[in-house]
């Protein structure tokens, strides 16, 4: 939903949206109406056994009707109104507000952050906007190194400069300017310590390319300068993970967008990403010790086969589908830096050149 | 119908002339004279229960029952004397019933007529004489007719006169008109007349008539052919008082009583009606029923959570739909249904005539938003740079454009929420449920719980843990 | 090599502080190498023993606060109290072959010139020597052991270390052989402080500064950033999202040192936790063992205090939790607590009540920064 | 002494001789003669305790009493005859003594005396006869002559000779010699003696001489004036056996028979001196004790985790530190402490003796890390890239600098850490508390405050309370 018009205008558009807005709840109340509030829901995949599932990302498929009628339905329009009468107050003065900022105005009301957060998705599906649109930014917690140099807003990021110097990645993205690049691909690591393991070995240096980490579940400005720079430097995007179901679940993230951003996942999905590893068939190809690998439990095992129903593994990724099978088949999990176990640089040296070299990415 | 005691049946007297007099259409006239401490007993009252209404068929007294487990003979003998005439009967018609007497051919005797020499009257005396103080009598009788004046039948008058020995000094006059304060036309309904005697009863109590909101409704039960049903009038009065004032109704602190009328008469309530009572969905009206108990025949709702200066009063009286000559055979086991129904729908007429009334607990919850929203729909108006979009809504609220301070506008949209919301909840107990919101299956919501999203604060207290 | 070896041997013998030093790998390998050598001479001996690790002390028993005089900066440190791991005793003997396992392992790490991250390390350790290590945790306490054994710091042995620090505002900072980086011009996320301990020691620093405004929480600052607050009131704003990392304390020690004249002004939620945040870097912690107190700043408590409670809205009010009045417990039963701070947290603790600074925004996004300014112009800091 | 029964008595016969034999301190012997199935009567044996030892001064007799109710009178009359001569006598005495007989006057019966004619020589003889066949004391003689041969008393030869009935073939001979197979000199001590026997002992049963490790202590207890005192000498072997014998030690898999001798024979444990064994620290030389059993006033102890093949034994012998004439009255309660002190003294002699040998459990857990520690610290050393530091790292261990494979330095290292542990064991026996050099010397070590494990993780500030 991210347009392609300047940010000004788009602020205008904005609040001339959520005047309409507060205008026609207004109008219903002064005709002595309740105000019906349609918000459609989206989801990025759906659990349809057949595969034969017409999931799209642009199309709702259905809408949750808020009333007065509902006690519930009140609450989540007491906290929907509120926000939105905080974004307005941002966007009117061209501020920045975090998710965190605006729970801060009401805490006690709002009770926690992610009451505030699905306000936030609510106002973006309602405002039909991307939730940068709002003002409304996340701290970054990205970071970013390798062959890349941009500029955002009027600051440099000279990375090329020091390739194996982490910089953290941009808040905000729209802002991104000037991108220039002579990396042959773009890594993801799931975690910083990965980072920081290539970051030591030099990686940069001796591969021409970009590595995002996102440590841990990827943010927006994460997502969003990824698929930036997939799009404006066509580079393929590999995807290194721990061999456990939250890994995958990152991964997934990358590619497919979150559930509770399915509203934008258009803007935040990068189908390009490809899987890199680490497989579960690793273990045995690089004979990890036994120690090293941990079963899984309870909760993994569910996570897993809930993940197994997700209807976008089977008609797109199905070679990611049969890997993650044989995770719960095999019933181990492990994580990447039980590949440095043999040697420190065997991730670096051996274990990623080989990969991307013999195009052994699924 | 069974006779408990001798003042019952006296009640029951006064109740059936009352029906005669309903049924003259006419302006009527019932006299109850007591006279107490004859020269020739001093124990002995002599009971007169008179009425100008239509003449009696008798079969009204074919029904009474004497118990003689209840009274025992010494207090009274069982004999009643009747006169009675029509309007078209040449004499004035005179018996002497037994009700001690089970056989019936034995009951009736048939005294010598007194002609009426063609003066055009009707009307019954019915007399008694009791072995008995009659104070306890005299009392019942004065509160019954006090409750008889709530139906404000509009023509009818009562007169109870208690006559003490034969000193006219000690002689000793009641009366009771019907209609004294707010006369109503005769051709008021029923219902009209329940509500006006609520009205009465607050105003002569010295509440304001603006503290006093009262809802009445009316319930049908058509059985066999259409004029030979039941109607059952409600009429329920919420009144805010600054004190506390005994009153005939016996109300104290959060309790109603229940006053409960059968065929133009106070009658008792039954246990069907107690439970019809209980099965009401009071919560739907913001009332929290803690407790009900039968006492003597008397109703009490005990309200939990109701404003201490705050009470309820509940009349119900049903009634043939045709009015039908007295009789002793009544349906005692009244439809529970229709109580509740009645009442319902006059908790709706309440909920309807007046905003903000008998809210159920829900409304009240979604209620107790409308500051907030309005605060912030009022924040999103005023807070906007665009002074077009701020005039527009000014308009849309009804409100000038300029110079309109914020908590105008804040108070006037919370006053349209709050409407709203009134409006819904009584709305909504005519649609038969609540329109569910689109519901859409949605297995992937589970899932939702594994997603970690980017906090990014308040980590201080995480890192205490590594 | 042997010539560190020598002044290793020297420092072993006349330390007189208990401080982990940030050294150079070569330092780290010559006090390793002195260890060995030492144990062997022992073990060699005509009375040959095993020789005990002696180990400062990380208890809070062991902790000890000073009163700076001259400097008026105050801190915690550890006190030349040892615990031991000794091989003899049954209930050390485990943690005592952990020492020189982790210690073989930094050492293998240091001669490679590399850096590992503390996980990798679990996993090398699990491998090599599943009977001595099973849980992260183990290996975590280890590695401090060998910190206090070697008296160096963790990033020294070739520990890889992050910042979750941020500075921006009036601050140019250079590398050697860099460019200059204007911590004005870094948008609202700042310039992520980094981890790597050696190449903050060799920043080049300046300002025109007047202030430093220690942040204790990342939004917070990011909305200082935004509002360029430091053109307003020139400052330096940093933050290190809550509780200190070492290098965010390092970078403040160093900005304390090279910039003596700014005062520096914390700004921190009120509750038992900001003040917390606050006196970590002000006195140190013994959480950071002996890493602590070096970086001991007089840092002063600019707000949120009790008298900013009549600026916040009734709603913003959260009840303290037990966890807070825990944390409470013990900061007043220090003894470095000085006393107006203490007075401030008993009446936290009285009125029962926490507050965030995002409170006051109640009165405008903007306020935040008025607030600031209006506290500097008054010197209403303790 | 009470007497329990017959048999007990002719051992007590057979110790008293000996000690008469080991009082004269020259070459004896002692005979025992048993005859069976005497023509005269085939059930009635004849024994003939006969020894060459300094001549009997009847007291020792005299302490005998005889207890009814343990022996029949069927059994024993209770006569004994006693021929008896010292070196200076000139004649024979010859005494008959009637045990059954309390009081002492009548007890005692002197007979003529036989002239000596002149030849110097001494020795006693003691005869007593018993209805019963003789087999099992026949046994139990034997039995206590090879236990009496483990004191190695290097003067006394010891002879046991069962004639039965008159045929010459059918008399049979045991003939036991002390010292057939190790001689000692006679001035050995008694705890060399007993060393010895064992020794000898592990070579007759087909052991090697180096699985043997032998370990001995003696304990003192000097009691009044200085000679009279009691000594303790103990002797424990440990052999590694490769199968099973049966031998006189009735040892079975992973149990100890302690082998008890009082002045110079064999002896039944006391109750004290099984407590005394229960109560010595075990543990401290790696031994788990799991049991112990008095199984006829023969300790057994059990072991817990001892190797299969590994057996231990013990031999406990109690005697007055100056060699007296043998006595009845003998001290039986023997000081506790005398043998834990003993077995104590011998368990570290052993140790001592033998590296490796009776390390404590700690020890022992300690060692199992020897070669972690020595595989890391060789570790260190060759993986270091400063060939000076390996040199002199070499040169600690005394190795050659160049060419040294890994497994040889650690090898070597581990050899060290190994002896440093078990000599530490061994001597913290004698300190009270070991303490060992700091790996680094600093003269703050006098706040020396020895805290375990304390952990304080990632506490932000230090004053988080617990
Ligand atoms: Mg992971
Ligand atoms: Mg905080």
């Amino acid at each position: 939903m991210e347009g392609k018009r300047s940010g000004s205008q788009q602020h205008c558009d904005l609040l001339r949206k959520i005047r309409e807005f507060t205008r026609a709840i207004v109008e219903e109340l002064s005709n002595g109406r309740s105000p019906t509030i349609l918000i459609d829901r989206f989801r990025n995949y759906c659990t349809n056994p057949n595969a034969n599932c017409c999931c799209s990302y642009d199309l709702s498929y259905g809408k949750e009707i808020l009333t007065f009628r509902k006690e519930s339905h009140v609450h989540r329009l007491d906290i929907l109104l509120r926000v939105l009468l905080i974004v307005q107050q941002l966007l009117q003065e061209s501020r920045h507000g975090s998710k965190r900022d605006i729970y801060y105005m009401h805490p006690c009301i709002f009770s926690e952050q992610s009451v505030v957060d699905q306000a936030i998705n609510d106002i973006c599906i309602l405002m039909q906007c991307s939730r940068h649109n709002l003002n409304v930014v996340s701290v970054g917690n990205g970071l970013v190194m390798g062959w890349i140099r941009f500029l955002e807003g009027g600051r440099k990021f000279d990375c090329i400069n020091c390739p194996n110097m982490a910089h953290p990645i941009p808040v905000q993205v729209e802002e991104v300017k000037d991108i220039v690049s002579v990396a042959r691909f773009i890594l993801i690591v799931e975690k910083e310590s990965v980072f920081q393991r290539l970051a030591n070995d030099q990686f940069c240096n001796a591969n021409r390319c970009i590595v995002i980490t996102g440590r841990g579940y990827p943010d927006i400005p994460t997502r969003r300068f990824l698929r930036l720079l997939i799009e404006k430097l066509c580079l393929p995007a590999y995807c290194l993970v721990d061999c456990d179901p939250y890994g995958f679940d990152i991964l997934t993230t990358y590619r497919f967008g979150s559930l509770q951003m399915a509203y934008d996942a258009k803007y935040l999905r990068c189908p390009e990403v490809r899987w890199l590893g680490a497989f579960p068939s690793d273990s045995e190809k690089y004979c990890l010790p036994q120690q090293c690998l941990l079963p899984l439990t309870g909760k993994d095992k569910r996570k897993t086969e809930s993940m197994l129903n997700r209807c976008y593994l089977q008609r797109d990724v199905p070679k990611w589908r049969s890997e993650l099978e044989l995770m719960l088949q095999r019933g181990v999990k492990f994580e990447i830096e039980a590949l440095s176990v043999y040697s420190l640089s065997f991730l670096t040296k051996e274990y990623i050149p080989s990969k991307i070299k013999g195009g052994v990415h699924i | 119908m069974e006779i408990a005691s001798a003042n019952v049946i006296c009640l029951q007297l006064v109740s059936s002339a009352t029906q005669r007099c309903r049924l003259s259409g006419e302006p009527c006239r019932l006299s109850v004279v007591v006279k107490c401490s004859l020269p020739s007993d001093p124990l002995l009252s002599r009971i007169s229960i008179s009425d100008t209404g239509v003449g009696s068929c008798l079969e009204e007294f074919q029904g009474l029952k004497f118990s003689r487990q209840s009274i025992g003979d010494e207090k009274w003998d069982g004999m009643l004397s009747v006169r009675t005439t029509g309007k078209c009967d040449n004499e004035v018609y005179h018996y002497q019933l037994n009700l001690k007497e089970s056989a019936s051919a034995r009951r009736l005797t048939r005294l010598p007529s007194n002609p009426k020499n063609g003066v055009k009257f009707s009307g019954t005396e019915v007399i008694l004489s009791m072995f008995e103080s009659a104070d306890a009598l005299v009392a019942e009788i004065n509160c019954f007719f006090q409750k008889m004046l709530m139906l404000k039948i509009p023509n009818v008058a009562y007169e109870l006169v208690v006559e003490r020995g034969d000193a006219p000094g000690s002689q000793c006059e009641h009366v009771f008109l019907a209609n004294e304060s707010n006369p109503l036309s005769f051709s008021a309904s029923n219902l009209e007349c329940l509500k006006s005697s609520i009205e009465d009863y607050v105003l002569k109590h010295g509440y304001k008539k603006e503290h006093l909101k009262v809802g009445s409704g009316t319930a049908y039960c058509t059985e066999g052919h259409q004029n030979t049903g039941w109607m059952m009038d409600t009429v329920i009065a919420i009144s805010e008082i600054s004190e506390p004032i005994s009153s005939c109704f016996r109300t104290s602190g959060a309790k109603s009583e229940v006053i409960y009328f059968k065929d133009f008469s106070p009658c008792s309530v039954s246990q069907s009606s107690m439970k019809a009572l209980t099965s009401i969905d009071w919560r739907s009206f913001g009332l929290t029923l803690k407790s009900i108990a039968n006492q003597g025949g008397y109703a009490f709702l005990e309200w939990e959570g109701l404003p201490p200066n705050t009470r309820i009063d509940i009349i119900l009286h049903s009634y043939h739909k045709q009015a039908v000559m007295p009789s002793a055979k009544q349906k005692t086991q009244l439809d529970r249904n229709l109580i509740k129904r009645a009442v319902k729908l006059a908790l709706d007429d309440l909920k309807e005539k007046h905003a903000g009334v008998l809210l159920s607990a829900h409304a009240l919850k979604i209620r107790s938003y409308a500051p907030d929203l309005a605060k912030t729909i009022a924040g999103l108006i005023l807070s906007s740079n665009d002074s077009g979009f701020q005039g527009e809504c000014f308009s849309l609220i009804g409100l000038q454009c300029q110079g309109v301070g914020g908590e105008i506008v804040e108070d006037c949209i919370k006053k349209k929420i709050i409407s709203v919301i009134e409006m819904n909840d009584r709305k909504s107990h005519e649609r038969s449920e609540d329109v569910a919101p689109f519901l859409f299956e949605d297995e992937c919501l589970q899932e939702l719980d594994f997603q970690e999203d980017e906090y990014e604060e308040g980590v201080g207290f995480v890192f205490l843990a590594r | 090599m042997g010539d560190l070896r020598k002044s290793s041997m020297r420092f072993f013998s006349d330390q007189n502080l208990c401080y982990a030093d940030i050294l150079p790998p070569s330092e780290i390998r010559a006090r390793i190498e002195v260890a060995v050598l030492n144990f062997l001479r022992i073990l060699a001996s005509p009375t040959p023993a095993i020789s005990d690790l002696p180990l400062i002390n990380r208890r809070s028993s062991n902790s000890r606060a000073s009163k700076g005089l001259l400097t008026q900066v105050s801190c915690v440190f550890l006190s030349h109290s040892f615990c031991t791991r000794s091989l003899m005793r049954a209930n050390t003997a485990k943690a005592f072959i952990r020492v020189w396992k982790v210690m073989e392992m930094c050492f293998g790490v240091l001669v490679q010139e590399k850096r590992v991250t503390q996980r990798e390390l679990f996993y090398k350790l699990l491998c090599d020597s599943p009977d001595y290590f099973t849980s992260q945790l183990q290996v975590n306490r280890t590695i401090q052991d060998v910190v206090a054994l070697l008296q160096c710091s963790r990033y020294s042995l070739g520990i890889m270390a992050s910042s979750r620090g941020l500075v921006a505002g009036r601050l140019l900072l250079q590398e050697p052989n860099q460019e200059v980086v204007d911590c004005s011009e870094c948008g609202l996320s700042g310039h992520a402080i980094s981890g790597d301990l050696n190449r903050l020691e060799t920043l080049i620093l300046n300002t025109d500064a007047r202030y430093i405004i220690v942040v204790e929480k990342h939004a917070i600052f990011q909305r200082l950033a935004e509002d360029r607050v430091f053109n307003q009131i020139p400052s330096i704003l940093i933050t290190a999202k809550g509780y200190p990392d070492i290098a965010t304390r390092f970078l403040l020690h160093r900005l304390a040192r090279a910039f003596p004249d700014l005062p520096i002004l914390a700004l921190v939620d009120w509750n038992p936790a900001g003040l917390a945040i606050l006196c970590t870097f002000k006195f140190g912690s013994i959480g950071m063992g002996l890493e602590a107190y070096r970086y001991a700043c007089n840092v002063k408590w600019l707000g949120l205090r009790g008298d900013d409670l009549e600026m916040i809205p009734e709603q913003s009010l959260v009840p303290l939790k037990p966890r807070d009045l825990q944390i409470a417990k013990s900061l007043l039963s220090s003894e470095v607590l000085q006393e107006n701070y203490r007075r401030e947290l008993e009446i936290m603790v009285q009125h029962g009540h926490r507050v965030e600074i995002e409170a006051l925004y109640f009165h405008g996004y903007d306020y935040l920064g008025k607030y600031i300014a209006k506290k500097i112009v008054q010197a209403n800091y303790i």
